[in-house]
């Protein structure tokens, strides 16, 4: 983990509201792991507001050029500044941030699940599973075709995936959490990685539940350090008898198990 | 051109001395690990530890934190992991790393307080100085914060002092106008010296849901947003020369730091920066040399307290 | 698709009646003369005018604005030309722009106020409700705020209500932990509504010369970084449910005014975002408009108090 | 006045750390008076850091093209926010203020002494003055040569100066304010208007009192609103028999009588 200041190599509109900030990073690219995140400082120079960096999940890392991008959507003062950014301006980021996911390891055959944004993080996990010659099967559900462009990059990657929007618009017609576990066969033998909003997260939870699936969900919690010392990125999780404690997003995550995310 | 080459940075708190007026605030730095990767922690005048509990605790519900103008509002409610963590698993390690510690304490009871200092005599010669943290709540006066109540002030700082003969630090809330009468009896009662100011209490509502944007409803500011308040409440601690004060609130840069001197504080602590620019100690200590090299001022100390009033008539 | 084409906006505190709940605060907007020219005056709730005295004031030497952390400084030493001054010339402007008076008052002493309480005497039938500026320093007291001492507010709210049948609000500054006890002494006194919050006391210094960059040292911070404090004093009081409450601090945009409803607030004021959004005072009415269109909400009293606290168990 | 949004049409470098910015406003144009400045907005969208507008003189304008200019000095967030603004931008000002300089009336000669930034104001005062067919002189000192392009200014407006330099590098070496004053006759017959630092005025206060010269000082202070109402910008003018009383800057001013001034 460093503080660096990265050059924009570009800055692009990836869909309604949504961007692609590339960035040249030798040392960004050679540590991250899957799963992990870069915390973005969001102000001009020492302006105070907004004061908090950001935090983005790395979307994609493009190794002979030591580029890695993030994706993003705007939402309000941090991201709409990052929007303004062009390429050649520099950013002051931190990174990489987050215990990674470590893709040696673990089953061959790999599922992602996600929502929304929440396709951000798994782009990256596809990626290095990929490059590790892994299996890989996404299925993401959106609102509407915002994120129609994430299918080109699929396409690149060559990765087999089943798209769903509410509007029927893009892929197919309904919520990826709905359509999911028909039957319980085809889960047991993958991997699973979710991200997406919560509301989607606690459905697959219970459904993943019934059949005691395991599954690794990617969080998002407000932060205010994004390097563990202020407590305050906590999520609720489930120990042993009944008990719970409180776990950083920003250092135990953002990775946890699933079946032990108390949601509330 | 330059003569002076390594201006002077000790000061002195009664009988707390450190090597430079630039610490970490407590809540800000745990103790120092995640920074460390960004400079060397030993370099600072003293890294204060979150305040420590005789129990674990697990602290408030999330959300826990809400940005504001220039600010930051928490409601982490003192999560730790009790004062034997820190004795047994994170003092060894900042020993190792060269820090120079403040071990910042809280209890919910007088006793509480007691039973801390208790596990502490052991490891007295190894940290410069307890601070206690008295803007957490007090369940014998129906969880209002201690320091809200000077004569509660003084119990505490009596039985602390009473069981360890290290210095004792009293860490005071800006939300009472109780500062001067607490300081005067902390004094009494043996108190080293201050630290102003805690978190003012503050609150966020997400108007979408109508609901508060910190799980536990009010919460801390801290940040930029409240120096102007921080540095009012040390001026005028300041002018009353009770006891010497360790400054904070909204130290973002060696400017701000000058600032809390100039008005009298004889150590500053950096809390919030540290969530930002996560090498913002060194940073300071650094800018800070280069201005007394570049103004020829040979001593750090004749900074402090150098607040020219003219009061001019209306 | 949208029913409602005209959500009702009017509140009412006690006998106090808005036509809406967006007014400006005193010392910000002086009469409305020069914000007249950026958008109609007459569509507020109410403007507040700027405190008077029963004698012309000088007010404090400059410098009397320091601008810090999204926030603002200031040390204008309640500079009026007296309260006559208003009776005779602003008043007859106001009522021409048919704008909804509140009349800010304050004296030195009690006497004064009840000096100025009987100049108003003939033009109360004008005026919506007069404010009673209780941070300013109270002589008998040593200059302490009036506010300090809810017995001292007290005096001051029995003699004005005694002389005047008009409404009268009481203005409290947040620096004061009496905030609860004086509201209470206030209505047992007769008062309509409390104002909170005033100004929170500040400072800042020039490092360079090492001058406080207000001429009178201390100043009142105000703006976007107080409005977390303001949110939390605005709370605590409607928790109480002692008077109504007219909110204030750092509202710079329709979304901080429903913070301020949902806490319980009735009425909400704008203060130094009128300094910046000269138009801003029309713009939050329309916009407040607009969100209660699209959220099919029909009257505006429908959002205030409808804060949802669900205390977690952590 | 007005709250406008204006397009920028240039905003190049005049000289090292300053900047002039040419916006399009036929309303500020044809209102402006000689001495009134602009309140600018230096924050983005709803950005809170730095939270006041920054008044600036205007500088110029070309009634021609519906242009106006400012000419500044980055000192702090708000110029710096400024600087970093490009052709095309808007920025949001409202303006004209201050009380202007009716040049309709008055003395056929003006004088106008500057310092440094000083110059801003000064120079619109020349313009006009020269549009009215005055005769107009001015003299102006500078620390160094900055400022150096603004005697291509002066010399396409063909008007008469001279320029002092401390360094001597640019114009004559030494002071206006020393300078000044060798004898009265000159100045008895002319309107003058200063704007410099306080040191300058204060020395130039002194001087031109012994001989009971009046003069008009444009004078800066902090501001909070602009518009009169906050009394935050006020100065100490001197009233009769000792007394005095605070007068704003923004309303009553920037041009005050220079006599009546109590520098403190
Ligand atoms: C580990 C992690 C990885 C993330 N990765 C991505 C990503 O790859 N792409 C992406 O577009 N977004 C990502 N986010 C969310 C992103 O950080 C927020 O959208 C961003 O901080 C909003 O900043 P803002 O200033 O524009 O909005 P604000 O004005 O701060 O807030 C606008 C809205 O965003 C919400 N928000 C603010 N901060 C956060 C936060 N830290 N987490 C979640 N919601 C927040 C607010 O509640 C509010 O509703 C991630 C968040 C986390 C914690
Ligand atoms: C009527 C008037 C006309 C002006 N015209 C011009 C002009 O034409 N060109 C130009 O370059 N500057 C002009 N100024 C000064 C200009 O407003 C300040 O330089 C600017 O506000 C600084 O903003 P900042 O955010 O960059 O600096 P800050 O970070 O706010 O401050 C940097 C330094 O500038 C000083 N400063 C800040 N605000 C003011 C202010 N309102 N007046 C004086 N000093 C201030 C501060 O004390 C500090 O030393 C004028 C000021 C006034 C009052
Ligand atoms: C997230 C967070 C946690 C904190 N925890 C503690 C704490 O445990 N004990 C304490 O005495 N102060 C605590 N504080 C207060 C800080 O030590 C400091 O007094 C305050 O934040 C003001 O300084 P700042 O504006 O530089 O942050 C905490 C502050 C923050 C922001
Ligand atoms: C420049 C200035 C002058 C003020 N003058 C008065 C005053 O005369 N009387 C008063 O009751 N409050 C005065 N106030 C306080 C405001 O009315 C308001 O309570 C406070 O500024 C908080 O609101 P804000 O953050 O929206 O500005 C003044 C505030 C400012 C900034
Ligand atoms: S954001 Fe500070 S601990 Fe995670
Ligand atoms: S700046 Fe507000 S009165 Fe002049």
């Amino acid at each position: 983990m460093k503080l660096l200041n990265s050059e924009i190599l570009s800055n692009q509109q990836y869909g309604p509201g949504i961007f692609k900030m590339e960035l040249f990073s030798p040392y960004i690219v050679r540590n991250v792991m899957a799963g992990q995140f870069v915390n973005i400082r969001c102000a001009p120079n020492d302006g105070t507001d907004p004061l908090l960096r950001r935090p983005f999940s790395v979307f994609d890392i493009e190794e002979r050029f030591n580029v890695f991008s993030v994706l993003y959507m705007v939402k309000g003062k941090g991201t709409g500044y990052m929007s303004s950014l062009r390429k050649g301006d520099t950013v002051d980021l931190a990174g990489p941030m987050g215990s990674g996911i470590d893709l040696n390891t673990g089953s061959k055959d790999i599922l992602l699940i996600g929502g929304g944004m929440g396709i951000a993080p798994l782009n990256l996990i596809a990626k290095m599973a990929l490059a590790r010659g892994k299996n890989v099967f996404i299925m993401a559900g959106f609102r509407d075709s915002s994120l129609l462009r994430w299918e080109r990059d699929l396409v690149r990657m060559e990765v087999k995936y089943r798209i769903f929007s509410e509007d029927g618009k893009w892929g197919e017609k309904g919520l990826v959490s709905e359509y999911i576990f028909e039957g319980d066969r085809f889960y047991k033998k993958h991997e699973i990685y979710v991200c997406g909003p919560v509301e989607m997260l606690k459905i697959i939870q219970e459904k993943l539940g019934r059949y005691q699936i395991s599954a690794t969900a990617l969080l998002e919690e407000k932060m205010a350090c994004g390097i563990g010392v202020c407590m305050g990125c906590v999520v609720k999780i489930r120990g042993k008898n009944g008990s719970f404690s409180y776990k950083r997003v920003c250092r135990e995550g953002p990775a946890f198990e699933l079946s032990e995310v108390v949601f509330e | 051109m330059n003569d002076i080459i390594r201006p002077s940075l000790k000061v002195q708190l009664g009988k707390i001395k450190f090597k430079n007026p630039v610490i970490t605030c407590s809540g800000t730095f745990s103790h120092g690990e995640e920074h460390m990767v960004f400079y060397d922690i030993g370099k600072l005048g003293a890294v204060t530890t979150k305040s420590y509990s005789l129990l674990p605790m697990k602290g408030n519900p999330p959300p826990r934190i809400c940005e504001t103008a220039s600010g930051v509002l928490n409601s982490i409610g003192l999560q730790n992991d009790g004062i034997d963590s820190f004795i047994y698993r994170h003092l060894p390690w900042m020993k190792g790393a060269g820090a120079s510690i403040i071990l910042s304490i809280f209890g919910r009871t007088t006793e509480e307080f007691k039973k801390i200092a208790l596990r502490i005599l052991d490891i007295k010669s190894e940290i410069l100085a307890v601070e206690l943290n008295l803007s957490c709540p007090n369940l014998e006066q129906g969880g209002k914060a201690f320091c809200a109540v000077p004569e509660e002030v003084k119990r505490v700082v009596d039985s602390v002092v009473s069981m360890l003969d290290i210095p004792v630090i009293v860490k005071l809330s800006p939300d009472f106008e109780t500062i001067d009468r607490s300081a005067e009896l902390a004094r009494q009662s043996g108190a080293e010296a201050i630290s102003i100011i805690n978190t003012v209490v503050g609150m966020a509502v997400d108007i979408d849901t109508a609901k508060p944007l910190l799980g536990n409803v009010t919460g801390g500011l801290s940040g930029p947003a409240v120096k102007p308040i921080a540095l009012a409440r040390v001026y005028q601690l300041c002018q009353q020369d009770i006891l010497p004060v360790i400054a904070m609130g909204g130290v973002f840069g060696y400017r701000d730091l000058l600032e809390f001197l100039i008005v009298g504080a004889r150590a500053v602590g950096i809390g919030t920066a540290n969530f930002v620019q996560y090498d913002i100690g060194e940073r300071i200590l650094n800018d800070l040399t280069a201005y007394l090299r570049e103004k020829k001022i040979d001593d750090v100390n004749k900074i402090i307290g150098r607040l020219k009033v003219e009061k001019k008539q209306a």
